[in-house]
């Protein structure tokens, strides 16, 4: 019915006591999702939107949490990530924004190494309709559903995902992987959930110009996704050589531009859209 | 975040890369005391500005005595450099640095960069220096080497060793290649950069190497930790507005068209001016107003993209997920109150408390359409932009 | 028949022309190893000993060695290991002495990760008899035979050798793990080899006071160990906290005693011997 | 290799790590000085040697007045301390630290260590300082606590934290563990150490962290590059038997038995001890001639074996596999006849050129007993030295 997470995962909030934090993981328990509480060094003992805050990851081990989700600020996140992968959690979603590049290639080379999933940072994290929100997303725009969306931008996202909802297709799980240099998982890792998810008919996936995430993404689709997938690159008006706001949005020597990543993609046999405002309705046409 | 190249090779000395020792003038009575500092009878002068190909339009010159010196430091100091690099207004030139002229025997590249698809930091080098190394990469691949810094095991001589064999360098240079190439990584990861660009790295006539330019980019998400790199940040080389956005969290880049964009997220931005084009509009530009978009921010990033002349109409297109769209319809209020806005706002609001802002925006009774269909609200921006 | 090497192992020497790599390798050549050549940085394109000199590993690799043995300078071993190690070389083994032990640290969990086996550093090296000699034993003193050696340290464990083959009883092969710190190779990891070798019927284990290796081994034995091991411990009149030339000869406070070590060994089943004299004898009773 | 406190803090003061600033004397005459710029009106010195349990035999002391600061130092400088952990000879004194007297308010424990079986440098800590940690670790484990850095990631803040926590420091001290933590690992590796213990670490009375005591053991193979470090060695700490014996590259423990022995490889040389001993024998001495032993170093072995006045026989004990038989046997007759030993040898050589060495030692015509059978060697040996 979904991919990482629904109604039985247990979430564990890192910076549980901060603003963000407090607002989001507010929404997200009244979305219906499992948080059993959260960690702010110092506040350990103390209640929280009526859920227990430990000191450290490793005292909140007696609630067996299966999923870390990080608000801290971007310089302690990649200490948060590693405290929660030490503590053997399985799933660990980053939404901080700004974390350094240096520190993502620690953790990313870390949690391969320990076969841990890293979410994000800098990303909207994951909801499966219905069941879990791990992240900063509109509840209320999603639908529970058979497609499975993917995302290195946020907001783009959710146009995707009102788009399928609007049509009445819904969603089997959403995933915003962010859009930073060294992101803790890519769209492959994300297409292979997918495709080996018996509730996932078809998946949209939603890039963006530099990097080579999708042309990797795009191999990947070709040699095993058997689903079919749907994919709009933003950027196809972006000048070469500017940066566009995400770190990962710089076009360099004729590498990674929209044009370069829609190609490839069509000739992995992707239906690529070059209008925003058709994701949904091909995704429908090519299910129909 | 860029460097000029003498903080770039500041940093390099700092890490024990060869470097020549340089002056900077700022102005023409400043060259004599230069020369007589670097000595000899030949010095190399280069202008100091955020861009790349300054040899070609005169930037960069061999000079043999102090007249010509003062001639390019007055040539230089004050105008903009124009290159292929730069845009058509061009970068400002306030610093000239000087150098001694150094015999070159060869010229070889190399770099270090943040290599995405490996996880790592990857030294790549060529025999082919002093060129265009990204047409090297097309036209001659196999002149290129990689070699990938393991994390656990740092820089090993063996990658130094195979690196030096593929240049061709003697055992000596090869020795000064394993110093080079482990002070590079060091100094790469203890100050947070991005990129590092030496091309050319050089063969004196002497048979040494050295780093004749150096081209550093830093990790913007890191400055924090970086305090003294942060504050050689030259906002002189950088467009102003773009320099005013940044200062308010707002990432904007200014573009031809005449639709001003005010987008929340870097993606839907980027969508929404694909979005214009593919309906036949142009956007005048990119504006992020980011995740935590507040009143006051959303006021600013108005005035920015207002400070456009080529602005016809502006667009917002907001789907509140951090954001609360209420909030940003009282920031589009008060902005166009205070401003006393005169062209024609377009306002797609979707997520996040859209219908309240709708409503306050419909309540204002300013000349605010508010459409919470993009491709509606993208053509009726359009046709107003005509 | 063997554990680790045998006739077919193709053998590249690191530090191949200096003294003694030269010295040794002519001599597992004269005793039928299959040494295919050698690297040293700056004579690759020459001859030695009647192989060819390579300058990396890399360049070596067209003749597909499958074991490294390597001579090079302490400074230097670091470099060595992971070169060879780097280039998927699955057998690596280290004879030099004076490894900086922070320089083994690296080197340890990196070969690890990626799932290469190293034998030393200082170490004799590993021979399996008549067949292949990759160290600095001296072959003569071995027979062919179904006895496994395994031994902290070089000297020593020519006794073991030269006792087995008086008695007749003969090796199947014997490594020495080194006496380092931080070894790339345990007793454990030897014991589960000869334990899987259809070709060894007991286990001689000679180990040596100071750190714990031999604890550890002694916890493998009794769960995973279904063959008789005999061991002797070096050190029994050493005093506390003196310092014995390894560096893993230091008795700190009470743990690492040779009395200690024997008690746990004899504990786990293990047929412990006091006089360094009797373990070819008490081998043959133990197999009678 | 040991260092003294005063080195040691040294490392650690520029490694940042909060240690008193101090001040050395060698006489009695300096002691004012010393006072002075440190200032204050109580100082506490302490002897340097290397060893342990200064304080139970009034090595370290409290002093608040110049005159007994003068006494102190008489009494000291030039003797030898015997503490417990020194030999019945003691350590001689030839320098007196001067160091602020500090207010404590509680004394805290921690160390870093290379951690065999993680394969990992380990922290160790616990709120029970200024005690025998060893016996702490016996009797309440549960109050020794323990973090692994790893080797990827490093030190991190998390680590920190919870030693922290588990040392009830608050959060003012706890930002100065963090600190103190981070920068004792990178001590660590950086100067290639084997062992670090601050015993006591102490929260002053201000309520700051602080290293009372610095204890630094270093990685002899470590040395070649670390040759600041390995400046510091002070020969006058060491026995002068061993030092002379590894000089010549040869380890050497002086025992207390009269069986002098001569082995190569340090498992052979611990097995061919216990061996004496199994059959009645006390060996006088540990040496290992090591793995390249040439006719030099066995000459300069037996002098050192023969340095000691006990030694009533010497046993050579030989397996060769680097080593050739024959040098051995040529290195032999060579000392044998350079020193005109008067006591006996037996000669046990197994191995490379084992019958070559065994023949030239009988053809030498010396008083040389060989036997290749180590229980026969032994056995004579142990019947010549009653």
């Amino acid at each position: 019915m979904s991919i990482l997470v629904n109604k039985s995962t247990k979430v564990l909030v890192q910076g549980f006591t901060g603003s963000q934090a407090t607002l989001h993981s507010e929404q997200s328990i009244n979305y219906g999702t499992n948080i059993i509480g959260g960690v702010t060094p110092g506040k350990g003992g103390t209640e929280h939107l009526g859920k227990p805050v430990f000191n450290s990851v490793a005292e909140s081990m007696e609630l067996q949490p299966n999923a870390a989700l990080i608000f801290v600020p971007a310089a302690f996140c990649k200490d948060s990530i590693l405290e929660a992968a030490e503590q053997g959690i399985p799933l660990i979603i980053c939404i901080t924004e700004g974390v350094p590049t240096m520190d993502m290639l620690v953790v990313k080379n870390k949690i391969d190494q320990l076969g841990i999933t890293l979410i994000g940072p800098n990303c909207p994290g994951i909801i499966t309709p219905d069941e879990a929100k791990l992240g900063i997303m509109p509840g209320d725009i999603h639908k529970k559903g058979r497609i499975g969306i993917i995302s290195r931008s946020g907001t783009l996202t959710y146009e995707a995902v009102k788009q399928t909802t609007d049509l009445g297709l819904g969603q089997s799980s959403c995933v915003g992987i962010g859009g930073d240099p060294i992101p803790g998982s890519s769209f492959i890792d994300m297409l292979a959930l997918f495709n080996d998810d018996p509730d996932t008919d078809a998946i949209i996936m939603v890039g963006e110009i530099g990097g080579n995430a999708e042309e990797e993404a795009a191999k990947y689709i070709s040699n095993h996704v058997n689903k079919p997938v749907i994919s709009y690159i933003a950027g196809q008006t972006a000048p070469s050589g500017k940066r566009m706001g995400h770190a990962g949005a710089i076009i360099a020597g004729g590498k990674g531009t929209a044009e370069d990543k829609m190609k490839t993609l069509q000739s992995a046999g992707v239906h690529v859209v070059d209008n925003l405002l058709e994701i949904g309705i091909r995704t429908q046409q090519v299910l129909d | 975040m860029n460097l000029h190249e003498y903080q770039a090779k500041q940093i390099f000395a700092d890490h024990n890369l060869p470097v020549s020792k340089n002056f900077l003038v700022t102005n023409s009575k400043e060259v004599k005391k230069a020369f007589n500092v670097i000595g000899g009878d030949k010095w190399v002068m280069k202008t100091q500005v955020h861009a790349g190909g300054r040899g070609k339009v005169g930037g960069v010159k061999l000079i043999d005595n102090i007249e010509d010196g003062i001639k390019f430091t007055n040539q230089w100091i004050g105008k903009r450099l124009i290159s292929k690099q730069t845009d058509e207004k061009g970068q400002p030139v306030s610093v000239v640095m000087v150098e001694p002229c150094i015999e070159i025997e060869k010229e070889l590249y190399l770099s270090a960069v943040v290599d995405r698809s490996a996880k790592a930091i990857s030294i790549i080098a060529s025999g082919e220096g002093g060129v265009n190394i990204e047409e090297v990469a097309e036209t001659n691949p196999e002149k290129i080497f990689y070699e990938k810094i393991d994390l656990i095991i740092g820089p090993q001589p063996y990658q130094a060793r195979r690196l030096s064999e593929a240049l061709h360098l003697d055992a000596q240079q090869s020795n000064e290649f394993w110093n080079l190439f482990k002070n590079l990584v060091k100094m790469f990861v203890d100050c947070d950069m991005s990129l590092v660009e030496i091309n050319p790295l050089i063969i004196t006539s002497e048979g040494h190497l050295h780093c004749l330019d150096a081209k550093v980019n830093l990790d913007s998400n890191a400055l924090f930790r970086q305090s003294n790199l942060a504050n050689m940040r030259d906002l002189s080389q950088e467009d102003p507005q773009e320099c005013e956005a940044s200062n308010h969290d707002l990432s904007y880049v200014s573009l031809d068209g005449n639709i001003g964009c005010m987008v929340n997220g870097a993606g839907l931005a980027m969508g929404t001016m694909d979005t214009i084009k593919f309906y036949g509009g142009e956007p005048a530009n990119f504006l992020d107003v980011g995740g935590a978009a507040t009143k006051e921010r959303v006021a600013k990033a108005f005035k920015i993209i207002l400070n456009d002349p080529k602005v016809k109409v502006i667009l917002v297109n907001i789907f509140g997920g951090i954001v609360r769209c209420d909030l940003i319809a009282e920031g589009i209020i008060a902005a166009v109150k205070e401003t006393e806005l005169v062209i024609p706002i377009v306002v797609r609001l979707e997520g996040n408390n859209s219908k309240l802002g709708s409503d306050m925006l419909q309540k204002s009774s300013l000349a605010i359409e508010s459409d919470n269909d993009l491709e509606n609200a993208a053509k009726k921006a359009i046709l107003l932009a005509e």
